[in-house]
């Protein structure tokens, strides 16, 4: 089984881990001030749209990822402003942010670009892959590491700074508060609504580099409903994590190994549609272990009647 | 008279004309308060008149829509309370709020952090926490986590926020409800220690004795208006009653001793473990006889939740028997312990006991919604349920304009109407009532306890669980006193003094003896 | 308030579905507009599209299952719980429906029965896994029931593609069932399905309005602790919910196989997205069943319309879901919708 | 009905395939040559295929369908507007009737030749497939590949083929890239990329294995990933639909249609005029080509037979 494991494969699945594992720590903050974030699918859509447009029309990958964080900001205000000003239910204007990026990116590909389904093309400029020959030949971290996009970089160092916040200064306490009871962090002078805004939109900065990274980390192309359920991973990851940034990563990481020891059983002659159960059930099996020793844990009521 | 310094006395506090209106109800009307440096001032009246109101302006939680107010003579505005916090203002809520997952010093800063280099100064935060805890007689320590705290500790932690941010007018919203009588005169001395020291007390409550022991004026609120304000060593319980509710009421339990008949409630060697598996309730054994009120005190956090909701069929007991009028209920559900015979006023009427944004009548109805007459084969009974919900309303004086408005917005001591008319209309013969009148004004108290005693004389087997030792020395006929999850205990009613009581809560048994 | 605000209040007073269409309308024809559409067109195609008298089979026909996945969701959403494994049960649904005419003997009427009964309860027992995982193990459901669908999803189309592949064909899908065991049809695209759903929504309106369990339900959304002390069993009511809502879903499953489509097809019941715009127009409906249905039921015309348009015109039908998110985004903001669910 | 209207109406949104791009282009040249017009119904499910072929069969005097999906309802919609013409395009149904006429392909012809070019120029000796869905119709673009180049070099090592999956699999980039990076970790260096949208990806996923190629499908996308691409598959969608309407109009289309190298409906860009100018890496290999013109030859002689993995049961 150990055989699976070649420098490629890991280097293939951390770079696919990396759009979820952006959108999960985007998902974490946002869950840390109590704001439910399930429209990471649709952010990561928006971005990895505004990441093309913003490379296309610049000619530079910095200009998209701009585009991408600019415009998945942007998105984000519906959720920030939504749950927050406008006290509306974090579920539903997630469903409904889901389905208008979606929906207006299909659009807007069409109208802008006049094509449907894909949009390739030469001006679309992917981000460069950081080479570091001094690392290249190491086993594992010269694996991971090498031939990888800054974003990749950037997010692996996002999971360190946003736990150090959260858990080490006063700006980090103050979120915590606010998530855990915002009427509390209210009687003790902070601005919950400040924070949360501040805080989905910064989210909705990171999910944006999710995109980039998706549309021109990989790729350099976007395609229609591109993200294909990878936001829906992160909302798991962050579930699975218990809005811990460590956690959640580790959530990521679980699910993108299962993945790509996956396409790995693939290569072994089963089924597709067998092996591409395979990181759901084994994100199952994690959900269940995480979570039977908190058995007994749960609200009385819950667990009440024989 | 010798000469001196010519002190012109300029209030501390002064609030003027305070208006604020939630749609077409004024819950404060042009009220004016006046609080003096280092007085101890109390703010009266009963459930609804606009006290909660009123401190949640003066703290900057909610702004005024007329009046103004002035600190040390000088007019401020607070946007939030943030505002109030920079002016000296700090406030202890009835509902703590605190952060249960983080620690005393966490929770204390919060807000305010001492940090180096961008973090958070652990070292510094935890120091000058111990040090204001240190100096003002608040034994708690810094480094734990909240949420494993007794409501006495977490209350102090409370004081320790504001103390933490130097305030000089301390709000106190009904700070003794759930205090037992020893960490209500630790309280009391915190207090003394605090005016002492020239800080100013705002002091809200339901509780006469403690108004008289402790504050030096009360000002009187009623439907939003100051309605008297008086010195309190020149007035009298008796007076600020009237005050309060422009009629006298009536504060002695008026009952005739009792004359238990047979057990309804029988709970036998019953053992509740905790998700770590230690024991919350330990091998607790108690009878309950029909015509027979049985109080439980206690420190709150002794097991007494714990106990009440295996009792009532909302937690699984770990060992043990209970049965309900002969039938054993023990691993049944809460529907199969209603049947046999339960109702139960439970701790926390807004989080438990009602559901805020449904109607009067669904509330009045849950519970007894199975079993006729408001519910025939599965299928429910609505004109039933209204003509059940609009005699209740009518009965316990309830004050909401239809059955079929939402009960999200009754005050505290209405919403407990609503439980009680509930829990009492079906004649149920277990009675269980957890804390029956915590916050409710005492034209309430009164009513509600002589339900309780017409329910017992009815014949009904009535479990009275409360932090209130006064209450429970005027309700119940047998007291049994919790102390670790063990019941400590049996006093006779009759006998018990407070001061014994409160030794056995704190588990000295020697000493009360 | 300034002055300029007075407008606004007054045309904030239009009640809020309405006022929330309008919105959608408004921002929606800009959008064409600025694309270089002639919005008016696009609208009239839509409505042309999905309510002329030609058009409104087809409406119907595509809101019986819409309608169906609106109940799937609307059912737990009552009882402040989510269900997002709806494109798993229906999948579950749809196979045992066509397995059931496919594999076992006996007369078309009573096969059709069968095979409904069947696929609504082997996707009810599905979904009361993720029940069991809160009840038992607290694993919250609102993503247990999301990951387990793609289980069911990949295990059923692994069967239609291999094992029981219809082998005349190059695609994944049964082979057709025998037109004995199909639905009757009414007329045109129109079957039996139609009246089954029907019978199926107004038990559920009636269940919600007139029954204890429907009382319980509402009261447990409203705040599950009260319910809990009031006796309501909560775990078994989670179970109940959930096999119901699973069932109901099967039961889509089944009449689009055995009413329209014939066989079971691998990707078809999942393409038109029926479990997401269910979901949302439960939401939009806060749970209440007669809202969502109507919520429901305006969403297939909108997307039936939403395909005549871009027959017609050359504007992409995109749009229909654009305008349905922008209608649910700004009721959600505006008016708070859903936020009924009080306590988790 | 309007004679000269011809529709597309297409099984999939026929953004993310370019083969139904192809199939709307050439039913615009179709209507064009007829000087009437054209127009594409998109459907997404077999309720709006159905919904859209009899709008179309309504309006139309030619519909032009394409795929198995249609299998089941053309013959009932044909049946219901006896005047009004289907060509059925990659599939044929098993009752026909007179107004139906298709057009199938022997997709593996080609598919095999561009195996013969993997094969024939492979470093490593390893060469595999990639597609989007394991469905019997996209074995015709993998398992002929493998058999192509075991065919001219027999001791070439030919990987498992690897399947997109996943929730959008016409239409995930990076999916693809993924299942790119393994057979690159196995140092296979000619892959067959049948991804449709996801195709970008795997051409992006070979740039980590030096010297490695992949071959596209539908139209020439040597140029979307420079450097990336050895040959394409060209399913000629356009010509033939092109003809078959022009064909239908004049009544002399036979009712079904098999085009293969032979007929032109399938070829390689490598064997079309222009390789130079394609960008496709195959105009590199002169005598790789010469080779693999001479399989052509062979396969149109009917010399060599290419087994269809699709042989449908009967
Ligand atoms: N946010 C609000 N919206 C509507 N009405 C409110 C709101 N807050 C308070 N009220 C109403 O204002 C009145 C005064 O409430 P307040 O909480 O100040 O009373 P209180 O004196 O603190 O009562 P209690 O003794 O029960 O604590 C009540 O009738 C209450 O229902
Ligand atoms: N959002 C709200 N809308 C309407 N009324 C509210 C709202 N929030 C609180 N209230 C009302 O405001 C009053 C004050 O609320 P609070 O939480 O202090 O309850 P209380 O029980 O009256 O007070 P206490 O807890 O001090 O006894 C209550 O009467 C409550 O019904
Ligand atoms: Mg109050
Ligand atoms: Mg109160």
């Amino acid at each position: 089984m150990l055989d699976f494991i070649t420098p490629f494969l890991v280097n293939s699945a951390v770079q696919a881990i990396t759009p979820i594992l952006l959108a999960a720590l985007a998902g974490t903050l946002c869950g840390r001030v109590g704001v439910f974030n399930m429209a990471l699918e649709g952010q990561m859509l928006v971005g990895a749209f505004a990441a093309v447009v913003g490379s296309y029309a610049t000619g530079s990958a910095l200009g998209g990822i701009a585009a991408a964080t600019l415009a998945t900001v942007a998105f984000s205000l519906i959720l920030a402003y939504g749950v927050t000003v406008f006290r509306g239910d974090a579920v539903v204007i997630c469903v409904g942010m889901n389905l208008l990026a979606s929906g207006l990116t299909a659009y807007l590909l069409r109208q802008m670009f006049g094509v449907s389904g894909t949009f390739s093309d030469p001006a679309i400029v992917g981000l460069e892959k950081i080479r570091i020959a001094a690392i290249n030949g190491w086993p594992v971290i010269g694996w991971i590491f090498s031939r990888q996009t800054a974003l990749t970089w950037v997010a692996w160092i996002l999971v360190a700074v946003v736990t150090v916040v959260m858990f080490r200064t006063p700006l980090g306490l103050r979120l915590r508060g606010v998530g855990e009871d915002a009427e509390a962090a209210e009687t003790m002078g902070v601005d919950v609504t400040r924070y949360r805004i501040v805080t989905v939109l910064v989210a909705g900065a990171i999910v944006g580099l999710a995109g980039a990274q998706l549309s021109l980390g990989t790729v350099s192309i976007f395609s229609e409903d591109m993200s294909a359920g990878r936001g829906w991973i992160a909302v798991v990851a962050v579930m699975l994590g218990r809005n811990h940034p460590l956690y959640a990563a580790l959530a990521c990481v679980l699910f993108g190994f299962a993945d790509a020891f996956s396409v790995r059983l693939q290569g072994q002659g089963l089924p597709n549609q067998v092996t591409d159960v395979v990181p759901y059930v084994v994100t199952l099996v994690a959900l269940v272990l995480t979570h039977t020793k908190r058995r007994r844990r749960q609200d009385p009521t819950i667990t009440a009647s024989p | 008279m010798t000469a001196g310094p010519v002190v012109t006395p300029v209030a501390e506090l002064e609030a003027r004309g305070i208006v604020k209106r939630y749609g077409p109800l004024v819950a404060n009307d042009r009220v004016d308060l006046v609080v003096a440096r280092g007085e101890v001032h109390a703010v009266m009246g009963e459930n609804g008149a606009g006290k909660s109101t009123l401190m949640s302006i003066l703290y900057g939680l909610q702004q005024p829509d007329a009046g103004e107010i002035l600190m040390r003579g000088r007019r401020v505005e607070y946007r939030s309370a943030l505002d109030a916090i920079a002016e000296g203002m700090g406030m202890v809520h009835q509902a703590f709020k605190l952060f249960n997952s983080l620690t005393v010093w966490e929770n204390v800063v919060y807000g305010m952090e001492p940090s180096r280099h961008g973090l958070i100064d652990r070292r510094a935060a935890i120091e000058r926490v111990g040090e204001i805890a240190a100096r003002y007689r608040l034994a708690v320590d810094p480094t734990v986590v909240v949420g494993s705290l007794s409501v006495g500790v977490r209350q102090r932690v409370e004081i320790l926020k504001a103390l933490y941010r130097d305030a000089q007018i301390l709000i106190l919203d009904e700070p003794t409800a759930v205090l037992t009588p020893q960490e209500r005169d630790g309280l009391f001395d915190v207090i003394r220690h605090l005016a002492a020291d020239g800080r100013t007390i705002l002091f809200v409550t339901h509780k006469l004795h403690e108004v008289m022991t402790i504050t030096d004026r009360v000002t009187v609120l009623r439907d939003g208006r100051v309605v008297e304000r008086m010195v309190t060593a020149e007035t009298s319980p008796r007076e600020i009653i009237r005050a309060m509710t422009g009629r006298a009421v009536n504060l002695k339990v008026e009952k005739a001793p009792a004359s238990p008949g047979a057990p309804v409630l029988v709970a036998d060697d019953l053992t509740v473990l905790s998700d770590d598996g230690r024991p919350l309730v330990d091998r607790a054994s108690l009878t309950v006889r029909g015509g027979e009120i049985v109080g439980i005190a206690g420190v709150a956090g002794n097991g007494q939740t714990e106990l009440i909701e295996a009792l009532a069929g909302l937690r699984q007991p770990f060992r043990g028997r209970v049965s309900i009028a002969g039938q054993d209920v023990t691993a049944a559900g809460v529907d199969a312990h209603r049947v046999a015979g339960l109702a139960y006023i439970p701790e926390d009427r807004a989080v438990t006991g009602t559901a805020r944004a449904a109607s009067a009548a669904d509330n009045l109805a849950m519970g007894f919604h199975r079993h006729p007459p408001l519910a025939r084969g599965g299928l429910l009974d609505g004109r039933a349920l209204a003509a059940e919900a609009r005699a209740m309303i009518a009965r316990f004086g309830i004050k909401i304009g239809s059955e079929k408005l939402a009960v999200g917005t009754l005050s505290g001591g209405n919403l407990q109407k609503v439980v009680v008319a509930r829990e009492l209309t079906h004649r149920a013969p277990l009675l269980i009532a957890e804390q029956p009148t915590r916050g409710v004004d005492v034209g309430a108290i009164e009513f509600i306890h002589s339900e309780l005693v017409a329910e017992r004389d009815r014949g009904a087997a009535v479990l009275l669980v409360s932090a209130e030792l006064s209450e429970i020395l005027a309700l119940a006929d047998r007291i049994l006193v919790m102390y670790e999850g063990r019941i400590l205990a049996e006093v006779d009613a009759a006998t018990a003094t407070e001061e014994a009581l409160g030794l056995l809560m704190a588990g000295r048994v020697q000493e009360a003896a | 308030m300034s002055d300029v605000a007075r407008p606004m209040r007054r045309l904030l007073r239009i009640p809020p579905v309405p006022l929330a269409i309008l919105v959608g309308v408004v921002l929606g024809g800009l959008l064409v507009l600025v694309s270089g559409g002639n919005p008016v067109e696009a609208y009239a195609a839509i409505v042309t599209g999905s309510l002329a008298w030609d058009s409104l089979p087809n409406t119907l026909n595509w809101a019986v299952p819409l309608v169906g996945m609106t109940l799937v969701a609307a059912i737990p959403l009552r009882g402040g719980m989510i269900n997002l494994g709806g494109d798993g049960q229906m999948v579950i649904g749809g196979l045992v429906a066509a397995l059931v005419p496919l594999y076992l003997p006996g007369p078309g009427p009573l096969l059709i029965v069968v095979a409904i009964l069947a696929a609504m309860v082997a996707s009810g027992l599905y979904a009361t896994i993720a029940a069991w995982g809160e009840t038992r193990h607290g694993i919250p459901m609102l993503i247990s029931s999301l990951l387990l669908s793609y289980p069911a999803i990949g295990i059923c189309s692994y069967v239609v593609g291999f094992p029981l592949r219809d082998t005349t064909t190059g695609l994944a899908q049964t082979p057709m069932i025998p037109e004995a065991a199909r639905l009757p049809v009414l007329s045109g695209p129109l079957n039996a399905g139609l009246l089954v759903m029907l019978v199926v929504a107004v038990l559920v309106v009636l269940y919600d309005r007139f029954t204890v369990g429907g009382y319980e339900l509402r009261m447990r959304g409203l705040n599950a602790r009260f319910a809990g002390y009031g006796g309501v069993p909560l775990a078994r009511q989670m179970t109940g919910v959930m096999f119901a809502s699973g069932a109901i879903a099967g039961l889509v499953g089944a009449l689009i196989v055995l009413g329209s489509q014939f066989r079971f097809q691998d990707g078809a019941l999942l393409s038109p997205g029926y479990t997401w715009s269910g979901l949302m127009a439960a939401l939009l409906a806060g749970g209440e069943p007669l809202g969502a249905i109507l919520a429901g039921a305006f969403f297939a015309a909108l997307q039936t319309g939403g395909f005549a348009m871009q027959r017609e015109t050359s504007i992409p039908r995109v749009l229909t879901m654009v305008l349905q998110s922008i209608i649910i985004l700004f009721l959600a903001i505006r008016h708070g919708v859903g936020r009924r669910r009080e306590t988790r | 009905a309007d004679p000269k209207l011809v529709v597309f109406v297409s099984p999939n949104p026929i953004g993310v395939n370019d083969f139904l791009k192809l199939a709307k282009t050439g039913t615009e040249k179709a209507a064009a040559a007829l000087g009437g017009t054209a127009k594409a119904y998109e459907s997404t499910d077999p309720t709006t295929i159905r919904q859209n072929l009899e709008a179309a069969a309504k309006e139309a005097g030619v519909v032009v369908a394409v795929g198995f999906e249609f299998n089941d309802v053309l013959p009932e919609v044909a049946k219901a507007n006896p005047e009004t013409k289907f060509l059925l395009v990659d599939s044929c149904p098993q009752t026909l009737a007179p107004n139906i006429y298709c057009s199938v392909f022997r997709e593996y012809e080609a598919t095999f030749l561009a195996g013969a070019e993997a094969g024939l120029t492979t470093k490593t000796g390893k060469v595999g497939a990639i597609g989007a869905l394991d469905i019997p119709f996209l074995h015709r673009y993998t398992d002929p590949f493998l058999a192509g180049a075991k065919h001219v070099k027999p001791d070439v090592q030919t990987a498992e083929t690897l399947w997109i999956g996943g929730n959008n699999p016409f239409s995930d980039p990076a999916r693809g890239q993924q299942r790119a990076a393994v057979l690159v970790s196995d140092d296979v260096d000619r892959v067959m990329a049948a991804g449709a949208g996801s195709n970008g990806g795997i051409f992006k996923g070979l740039g980590d294995l030096d010297g490695a190629a992949a071959f596209g499908v539908d139209v020439n996308q040597c140029k979307q990933a420079p450097g990336a691409v050895m040959d394409n598959v060209e399913k000629r969608t356009d010509v033939v639909i092109e003809k078959g309407v022009a064909g239908i109009a004049k009544g002399d289309q036979p009712q079904v249609a098999a085009l293969g190298l032979a007929e032109g409906g399938m070829t390689l860009t490598g064997l079309e005029a222009g390789v130079a100018a394609s960008g496709c890496l195959i105009a590199e290999y002169p005598e790789a080509l010469a080779k693999v013109k001479a399989l052509r030859d062979e396969i149109v002689a009917g010399t060599l037979k290419v087994a269809d993995p699709m042989q449908l049961a009967k």
